[in-house]
């Protein structure tokens, strides 16, 4: 496949994709296109998005690449959902925090880090599958450990885990004003 | 035969007897009505000895051609001329394969376009309800009946009679056929018959191959207008034998 | 806004939605863009895309403006789905085409024109929301009228039901049919 046409189809299927597409996943769709070769190209996109300054950047997230609307548009982009993003509380900031710096953590860990229950927080950041069940700690009750999701990577950004952000720097991108990662078209109903 | 196969490529009357005219290559304004009722008599009484759903609209069909043949053979009076326009009794006929045959071709062209989902993608993450337009690819239902025909008349006369004694079922041609195909990749539709002996050997199968289509286990089409019928496999074959083995288990599917 | 500013949101907005996009609807967003300029950005947009020959393009659908990917990358993205399609049988296409092209029309209707039951066919695609009950016929019996839908257009990529395909006239014959009395108003290639 010649360059010009294997942008063209990964331009195609960042475009389709629900979530971020990782090089194993590009490389089991475009049989008999080699993984380095798949890689420069995306690379080359990413960088022409950026030098073009338009609508969407392809950004790398979750370990895999992802289209995304460009973070100075989200203004506008926002208009086009009729709900106004919920906005995350410091509760659930601070929760999500610890979970991410302690994974995998027990509720009872949890709510001994903030001093306050944590049930309703915990149950808001699961059904916005930020956190997920991870395993039950081997002592006596045995307790759910929790740990953060890919989601989570997503909607901050991250790379992974080890580029996690300090508290107020979460904070400062889970904020309304923009820029607001929530804002973005995460492919996830809110 | 107890299989009962009906196919969604099935599309009835006008359908069968458009395809009846074009294969007669005759005009749909000008049909020669003997010859074009006895061949749409023909078919749907093989239809009928496949076991293929024979809808009540063939048959109210099949009653019109004979009325209009039988009114062809009388001479032109003042009464007829009142009711049929210029006193062809075709007339109406012909005005309902010509309407029809314009929606048949607006089809043809819709399945053309980009369609959604098939050709083309929005980023909505709905799930994908994509579309296929397989019927228009392959050969309809009347071409391969028109060919099987040709096959059972091409049976020697003597060995009509000779009642299948051995009793071949569908399941085992339908796995015959499988074989054949991982081995040969593509197959012309005539030479599966090759070797049967027997109208019943011939009939199932047929069977079995329409069995294979509704699957999508198979997938039979002309690599020209005027080309031979041909036969090849349309899915992994490891899905299709595990397939024809749940079948099996008729009723019992939702239990898992 | 400036014009590369004007069209950097526009695809952002493009990217973001999930439906098409009015001129309308941008407007409401685009507060303070002239209508007349965000047509003519939008136009802009429609054929770069169209001469980059990259991995989307920008049509014109349903009475507004929507991306898609190339059509001549499909056989990729097809891979990023793993469920099988529903088919789209020679029945419902031929139904399909009978509703576009004699709106409003009965069930009695289409299936004088097909010479079959069309019972099953009719419900799928009211399923489908490809043709909807757009009222009822003024007849003994009051049946339902049949349309088709904006599901309809965004399927075949059709702005509007004045974009289907030219139906053929039907061909010169020695009687001219009596007109049907319950043949159709809106019936119009005449």
């Amino acid at each position: 496949m010649e360059r010009e046409q294997l942008k063209s189809v990964l331009e195609s299927l960042f475009f389709a994709s629900e979530g971020p597409l990782t090089p194993a996943q590009l490389g089991e769709i475009l049989t008999g296109v080699e993984r380095k070769e798949i890689v420069s190209a995306v690379e080359e996109l990413i960088s022409e998005y950026d030098a073009a300054g338009r609508g969407f950047r392809l950004t790398e997230v979750a370990g895999g690449y992802q289209l995304r609307t460009a973070r100075e548009n989200a203004e506008w982009v926002k208009k086009l959902y009729r709900e106004k993003p919920a906005r995350m509380t410091r509760a659930t900031l601070e929760t999500l925090a610890i979970i991410a710096y302690r994974q995998p953590i027990t509720r009872a860990e949890i709510e001994a880090v903030r001093g306050v229950d944590v049930d309703g927080v915990v149950a808001t950041l699961l059904e916005r599958r930020l956190i997920r069940i991870v395993a039950r700690k081997d002592i006596p009750g045995r307790p759910f450990l929790y740990g953060t999701t890919p989601e989570f990577l997503e909607l901050f950004n991250l790379k992974d885990l080890s580029h996690l952000p300090t508290l107020k720097e979460m904070e400062e991108m889970a904020a309304p004003p923009p820029p607001d990662p929530e804002a973005q078209p995460l492919n996830r109903e809110g | 035969m107890t299989s009962k196969v009906e196919l969604e490529i099935f599309e009835g009357p006008l359908d069968l007897l458009l395809h009846l005219i074009k294969k007669s290559e005759v005009s749909i304004t000008d049909i020669p009505i003997a010859p074009i009722t006895e061949q749409y008599l023909a078919t749907i009484e093989l239809m009928g000895d496949l076991n293929l759903d024979v809808a009540g609209e063939f048959l109210v069909m099949a009653a019109t051609l004979i009325h209009i043949k039988s009114r062809m053979l009388l001479p032109p009076d003042e009464s007829d001329l009142e009711e049929d326009e210029e006193g062809d009794p075709r007339a109406e006929l012909a005005r309902r394969l010509l309407e029809y045959q314009r929606f048949k071709e607006a089809a043809e062209e819709l399945a053309r376009r980009d369609i959604l989902r098939r050709d083309v993608f929005t980023r909505a993450p709905e799930p994908p309800e994509e579309v296929e337009t397989g019927g228009f690819e392959s050969v309809s239902l009347f071409d391969l009946i028109s060919a099987l025909r040709t096959v059972l008349d091409r049976l020697p006369k003597d060995s009509v009679h000779e009642v299948a004694l051995e009793k071949v079922s569908v399941r085992e041609k339908m796995s015959q056929l499988l074989d054949r195909l991982r081995q040969e990749e593509k197959v012309v539709f005539q030479s599966v018959f090759e070797g049967a002996s027997s109208r019943m050997e011939v009939i199932v199968t047929f069977l079995a191959m329409l069995e294979l289509v509704k699957m999508r286990a198979i997938r039979i089409w002309q690599e020209e207008v005027v080309g031979p019928i041909v036969l090849a496999l349309a899915a992994p074959l490891e899905e299709v034998q595990q397939k024809i083995a749940t079948e099996e288990i008729e009723g019992d599917g939702d239990g898992a």
